[in-house]
């Protein structure tokens, strides 16, 4: 069962541009376990799309199945969603944005949902450079049927039963990077001053946006020896720094890089301010990127932050070259040729 | 039939796939449709590209019997591996024609068919520089040849041959050549024509000649799909490409060259139908088409939309399975499969066609059964109709048809009401009304789900609700059958009590038999079933017969169980009548198949 | 039943799922059949982790009563989100007891039952300092004055609870204690026992009480299981947690550590099927399990296994479909599914288990089948069945039991012989014989494809061969129904000719129902199936009685289907009682749907 | 309708090292078109095995469906083979493995086989660390179903019905060095000196080995415009050197680096010697393939050669633990506990 958060939980409720407020952008009470990582990326997820004004019905909620996966019930309620089937979201998120090219579409997922039975189908929403923000809620494990250990567990991981993950793990920023993902993040649910941004400048991004965010199972992936736990990760976390989104309707526009801070303009003329914490990489470069991220995981480390961007992507809806107006509202008069064309058809036949 | 004949035969080419017979042969059956004859061309053809054996059959038959005959008149052995064998195939009394440039030893072969010997390769070699030229052009030889033992007019198959390369016009007098080099060579050294011929009719009236596959694809065009996702798969990947070429035609944009449609090759079947449900959820109409192996993936997502109820629409051009079985071989397996594919209790909608312009009409009218019940319509074709082509009806298409949308909400509408909910059976028929994202800033917007939920689609674990939900979608099967085409019913005067049910490509087969039988004094009524769930005319047809036949093409008698699965009928009323050995059932096959089955039975009843 | 009752009673335990309840309400049913009395308890969770209300049904049957009944005694209700609701679950006359420590007022509740106020989070609180116990403790409280208010054994409890935490003793007194304060708090406050109570007795015998999850895996590993392959979902994921456990345990070898198993937590249900068929193909015994969605998942390469002809084992552990349906529910509603899996024409063995100890029988029959035939052999258990610890008969194996592990070829046998045939039906029973790879340096090697091949394993399009091939699988089918076990058949004396056909985990609603009629002077027959295809029995069974009433968990009436499919049996003879709201049938929806039925019929007939 | 080769087309016939010719290692003949570079593959295979005096009986081919796939039947006829389902070989093959550690496994795919459909599996393949060698016959589209472009066609790359694919390619080469396989190859069908050699070192690498094989379809995909034809092949091609295995059996092993050759021991005492053209890689590192492969990318040349190798992998066998006699070898006496045990489990129930 699942309840209406009741409203008083926002007395301080401000409109923002559009006149919504914050609960405009809640979801129902989460029935998650109590300090499921999953439950802060939502929280997350309703403060951008908060500060950002979108308009909660012109985004798309997607989903597989997991604990991850319930996270459409528990944000935006003004949005449509569809949990579909286990790792089988990005087809479906596919069809829907051929369908309307003209919605956000936020997927999420889960690392079993996506790095497992979801693989086959991530790794070709990548390719076709799917209008999407992605994101991971990665915990190492299967939450949902209680606790195993996924292909993102890392080797030597222990998980709650005790037993030992022996198979290597994948790395989906990596991956994702080397498979042309023009938009890929990492975050963590325990920090919402790095999450939050990357949401941001993900739903700004066209094409294919990644955030892998590390989110501990609280229940089945919180102990120690794993290294997907709470503590695990702030220990071992490395931010290379902070971004900004400037969304283009603001003003301040012509913000300069200095040695610290890159600026990405986007095409909607948004901009990225990425306050970089360390010089020795770009996340505009794909080789340095990927050097950047061996290197700390050699350090042990686990790389936070934007790590790769490409502005200059063609998403999806531009490669099929679909129409403007999206495919979902014609009518019989766009798309039937008519009795006439038939019979011409016809005659080629005989 | 005696074998001087006047346009009744059956010609089978017999090649080497990956030589260009196919497109030369199909000149041939055009040439004779052009005539005015009724013809029905057959490709048989391996699950290979290049190198192995394969057949075309054309039966011309000025009796409207479009079928396989199960005979052949004269075959045209052109292929070496399969020679010997290729003779046999030979009707007694008919004719091998064959290429002697080297020359057969036919001494110890059959000496109950006349041998015609014509050196194509060296008509060809002598007359084409151009080497690559050499195997086409003797396609061709052999097809003028033909042209002449069977009286044909060369100038239908110039015609042709003007027509097809009118883009590449230099290929064409290197063609007309050839036909005539045949043709001349048959005229000089045999009496032609043969007692077998076929002479100029006009008996085609308005029909057309197309394959299914092409008429599916044509029919998701003017039914206004507009996402198109697939998986290539012998034999239905020319539905998405006659889509996609008829979208290339009819939805371009001529200012902007944007696009009213979208195709997507996807990495495999379940992303294939995932992206439908996905399309479809979001209001576009969309569809998949594939073939066994991939409606075997695609069982997860069709339990979803059943029970998520999202408009669906698949084309599954049948092969013979099961797994890979035989790839390029028709059969009407995946009857069962389809109709109750994905685990729990589910059960989706199928429309059988017989002909292209039913794959057409029924393609159109999945979109709106799709809409109007929210739910997967699974077309069942197969790779005879699919990949063949057939003298059918034109297409047709009212002008002023509308699509049947089905119970969609619009932004008006719900701030016109109270509380939505998603799945409240407020008609009464079973049938919820839906709402599309982005309709409206505050209302409408629910979360679908492949998991139980109440009327307002809110997660519920609750068995009554969950029962209730069941029960609704048990409603909605039954509105179903209210709205499924008619079958096709044909009541011969002086029938007796026994009828024969088919469906689908057996069509011309069992009209075949069962003229056969009437010759005979032997009449019987038939029924042409078109659609799962049955139309209640099924029940009532079958019901005023003591024993009825149903004709398949699969082992299992799959239609017989859809049957007395979903209409309560006595098994023992219902005879098996199967072939399914890949090809397409024969009207001779049928025709002692029933006799031999009545005989059985009324020894056994007597 | 009056509310006075000994051995007789249903208590519900009504909790928040995450909170540790399923363990204590476990030691009260451990502890009623430690006292020698049948039990049975039902576990009825969520599809959620932690937080959601879970249920927890007791029954207690000195008759053997052991299936759902119905109604409740006495519920347990801890759970605020669903307190209303639960006291309606409550038989009038029954108790309803709770924790008082925050006062309800129950002033406006039903006041036919009677409320028993408890302080348990209080007393909790009060004994225990470390907060992280309190939720625990307060579980053990409750058992504790259940314990004193049914007059059961305190000690019998406190036995359970040694043994349980045996190696984390510090855990022990605490617990000892819980059970402790909640039996006295119950003593001094109310009068002990109520008039629904236990007494010990010795109506056990040999049975033990386990789940079948559990039994399944046991049984995979006497059967020589090696190779284990599986992706999670519920409700299956314990039976390949099982299997991984006993082969801990005996399958490690103890000098060098290694493993005589290997446990594949594979990407998905494709892969997990897909390396059973390549281990078993490679001559291991190898199997998975899953649940309906993985079910449509496999159906690709259950066709492949058909046809190709591996050895394959599936656990379908059953839960409430279509699609993600509820995934914590039980039901029986993929037979269709399961028995005709995959495109084209493909018929499965099916085995259907009822206990936990022909879960373990069933299991390993499966493989002896499964090699026998060379093809998938589906063990449809359930979520009742699969995850609720049940009575049943010991496990047993005979010592001297050999694998049946069917004809596969030695190296001296392919010497001795001559060409080998992969596909030749040597023995005329439809089974040809297998080889491994590594047999034989030079014979025996065959290419393996789920594409038509001859009786040499080399590939053909040739009709005749494909259909020769699908011939020899019907025979074998035919063979396989000699090798299935028998159903079990109770005959009632003085029963009519109307009987009852069901199977699975409605046997103990079934039997009961049976003896409620029968104490009514309505005896009736019954019949249990165990496997399809069905054993010769059945059909006789059936062709016996006038009208056979078909008890199924489904909506769709699934196994009637297959009934009537296979047997050729008159539909209108076989009578529909469905129950399929995700929980366990009870006996007296069972009773009450027959009478019904009943009159209803002899309404109509009449 | 396939047939065995006549034997007289092998008169040069020499016995190896166990005795066998090379017809010993044939299969049937093949029904691939002709020109097929899948049937040059095929041809190395053979070559390759008779070569390092494999018992044929002692290796088992597997693969998946499409023209590739087919393979197995006209190579190694002694062996037994599992021609599968479409994209599904790996699992196949895990099970296999799992079943009897003791053999060879050569899997044989298809660009759509493994990039398309079988992606998921792949991965999971290399994940495990699956003991096999794993050749893709890259042909840059579907051959069997009439050459639509796969996921391995390069964006730009024109095939024969002359439409451009628009999507970005898959590299298998680089995907497979990212997700962890530890012996990662490429080739070309048309210079067996350089695939012999790589076939034979990975039959020779416990674990997964790679070697990805541009293999032209001359019938749907060796046109112009193509990038997987011929014609391009041969002109963009970039080979990284060649190199040797010395299998354990022989005697020179003290073969010493050099500048340009860099010698790898490998478990079983052989060696691999890499003769490099450049100097500007090790493939014994991670980022430095990657690097390698990103920048000969970017010039527009394709790498080939043994890519990337790392000998210390632990195959799943071992992962498994699984005990030195095959699983598919025990027996009751093995694998059943007996009835006295179970007696004992019966009474844990009571
Ligand atoms: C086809 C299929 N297989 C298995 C399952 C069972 N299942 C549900 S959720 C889940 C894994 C979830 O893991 P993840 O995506 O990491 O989500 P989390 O619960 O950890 O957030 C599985 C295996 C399913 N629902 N469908
Ligand atoms: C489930 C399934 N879908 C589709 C097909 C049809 N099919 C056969 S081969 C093939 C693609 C083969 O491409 P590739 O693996 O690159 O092999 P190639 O023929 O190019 O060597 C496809 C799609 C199939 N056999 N099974
Ligand atoms: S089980 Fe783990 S992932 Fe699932 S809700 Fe609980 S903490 Fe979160
Ligand atoms: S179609 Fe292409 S891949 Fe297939 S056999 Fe012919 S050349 Fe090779
Ligand atoms: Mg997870
Ligand atoms: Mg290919």
């Amino acid at each position: 069962m699942t309840y209406i958060k009741p409203t008083f939980r926002h007395p301080e409720s401000k409109a923002n541009a559009i006149g919504y407020h914050k609960k405009d952008y809640e979801g129902f009470i989460s029935t998650l376990c109590a300090g499921c990582g999953h439950d802060s990326i939502n929280a997350s997820i309703v403060q951008a799309c908060y500060e950002i004004s979108l308009e909660p019905h012109r985004l798309a909620k997607m989903s597989g199945i997991g604990c991850s996966s319930k996270s459409p019930t528990y944000f935006l309620s003004q949005s449509h969603g569809f949990n579909s089937v286990h790792g089988r979201m990005p087809s479906v998120a596919t069809g829907a944005v051929a369908a309307n090219r003209d919605l956000l579409y936020l997927g999420v997922s889960g690392d079993g949902d996506t790095a497992s039975i979801g693989m086959g189908q991530f790794v070709h929403a990548i390719r076709r450079n799917l209008n999407i923000l992605y994101i991971v809620m990665n915990n190492g494990c299967y939450g949902l049927t209680k606790g195993q250990d996924s292909a993102t567990a890392d080797k030597g991981s222990i998980n709650k039963s005790g037993s030992e993950n022996m198979f290597q793990s994948i790395d989906l920023v990596s991956l994702g990077i080397e498979l042309g993902a023009k938009f890929v993040a990492r975050s963590f649910s325990g920090d919402k001053s790095q999450l939050i941004p990357l949401i941001k400048a993900g739903l700004a991004h066209p094409g294919f946006a990644l955030i892998d965010v590390i989110s501990p199972c609280v229940t089945f992936n919180n102990n120690v020896g794993s290294t997907k736990s709470y503590e695990y990760t702030r220990e071992h976390m490395e931010a290379t720094g902070s971004i900004d989104l400037v969304p283009y309707r603001h003003e301040i526009k012509h913000e300069q890089s200095t040695g610290t801070t890159q600026i990405i303009s986007m095409h909607d003329e948004s901009t990225i301010a990425v306050h970089k914490l360390q010089q020795d990489w770009d996340p505009t470069d794909k080789s340095s990127a990927v050097n950047k991220l061996y290197s700390t995981k050699a350090k042990g480390e686990i790389l936070t932050g934007l790590v790769y961007i490409d502005v200059d992507s063609q998403d999806l809806s531009s490669v099929l070259n679909l129409s403007d107006r999206p495919l979902n509202s014609l009518t019989e008069t766009d798309l039937c040729p008519g009795s006439q064309v038939l019979d011409k058809i016809s005659n080629l036949y005989r | 039939m005696d074998l001087t004949s006047v346009n009744d035969l059956v010609v089978r080419f017999c090649n080497v796939n990956g030589t260009g017979s196919a497109s030369a042969n199909n000149f041939f059956a055009k040439a004779i449709f052009k005539m005015g004859i009724p013809v029905s061309p057959k490709n048989i053809f391996p699950s290979n590209i290049q190198g192995l054996p394969t057949w075309y059959e054309v039966r011309v038959s000025e009796q409207n019997h479009l079928g396989r005959k199960g005979v052949v008149d004269i075959v045209i052995g052109i292929n070496a591996q399969s020679f010997l064998k290729d003779i046999e195939s030979v009707r007694p009394g008919g004719y091998f024609i064959y290429d002697n440039t080297k020359p057969w030893d036919l001494a110890d072969q059959r000496q109950d068919i006349t041998y015609i010997g014509i050196p194509m390769m060296a008509l060809s070699v002598q007359h084409y520089k151009d080497s690559r030229m050499h195997l086409l052009m003797k396609n061709m030889i052999y097809i003028g040849a033909l042209a002449a033992l069977l009286d044909m007019e060369l100038e239908v198959l110039n015609d042709l041959v003007r027509a097809q390369f009118a883009r590449k016009e230099k290929l064409i007098p290197g063609n007309v050549l050839a036909l005539e080099l045949g043709y001349n060579y048959a005229k000089e050294h045999f009496t032609c024509p043969l007692p077998v011929r076929v002479e100029r009719r006009d008996l085609i009236g308005d029909r057309i000649m197309t394959d299914g596959n092409n008429a599916c694809g044509l029919g998701a065009v003017f039914a206004g799909a507009t996402v198109g996702s697939w998986y290539p798969i012998t034999p239905s990947t020319s539905v998405m490409n006659s889509f996609e070429k008829w979208c290339k035609k009819y939805r371009i944009d001529p200012d902007t060259g944007k696009h009213n449609f979208a195709v997507i090759q996807s990495e495999d079947e379940l992303a294939a139908i995932g992206m439908v449900l996905g399309a479809a959820w979001n209001g576009a109409r969309a569809f998949t088409a594939t073939s066994g192996p991939g409606l075997s993936l695609m069982n997860e997502f069709l339990g979803l939309a059943y029970f998520a109820e999202i408009p669906t629409v698949l084309i599954d051009v049948q092969r013979s399975g099961p797994s890979t079985g035989m790839p390029t071989r028709t059969q009407q397996s995946d009857l069962i499969l389809a109709a109750y594919a994905s685990h729990g209790d589910t059960k989706h909608i199928l429309l059988i066609p017989s002909t292209p312009d039913e794959c057409f009409t029924h393609t159109a009218l999945a979109f709106d059964l799709a809409e109007r019940f929210q739910t997967a319509i699974i077309v069942m074709t197969d790779l005879d109709l699919g990949m063949n082509d057939h003298l059918c009806a034109p297409f047709q298409w009212s002008e002023d048809r509308k699509y049947d949308r089905g119970k969609v909400l619009n932004a008006e509408q719900l701030e016109a009401m109270g509380t939505y909910g998603r799945y409240l059976d407020t008609d009464g028929d079973g049938i919820a009304y839906r709402t599309l994202p982005a309709t409206h800033p505050t209302k409408g917007a629910f979360l679908t789900r492949g998991s139980s939920r109440d009327e307002y689609a809110r997660y519920t674990e609750d068995g009554a609700a969950y029962v209730r939900n069941m029960e609704r979608l048990s409603k909605k099967w039954e509105t179903a059958k209210t709205a499924v085409p008619r079958p096709e019913i044909h009541l011969a005067e002086g029938a007796g009590n026994e009828a024969i049910l088919y469906f689908g490509t057996t069509k011309y087969a069992v009209e075949e038999a069962v003229e056969m039988m009437a010759a005979e004094g032997n009449k019987m009524d038939t029924i042409r079933v078109v659609s799962f769930p049955f139309h209640s005319d099924v029940l009532e047809f079958i019901d005023r017969y003591d024993r009825v036949y149903v004709v398949e093409q699969n082992r299992d008698a799959q239609m017989r169980s859809l049957l007395i699965n979903e209409l309560e009928i006595n098994p023992a009323k219902l005879v098996r009548l199967l072939n399914y050995d890949g090809s397409p059932l024969t009207a001779i096959f049928l025709y002692e198949a029933i006799k031999q089955k009545i005989e059985q039975l009324h020894l056994t009843t007597a």
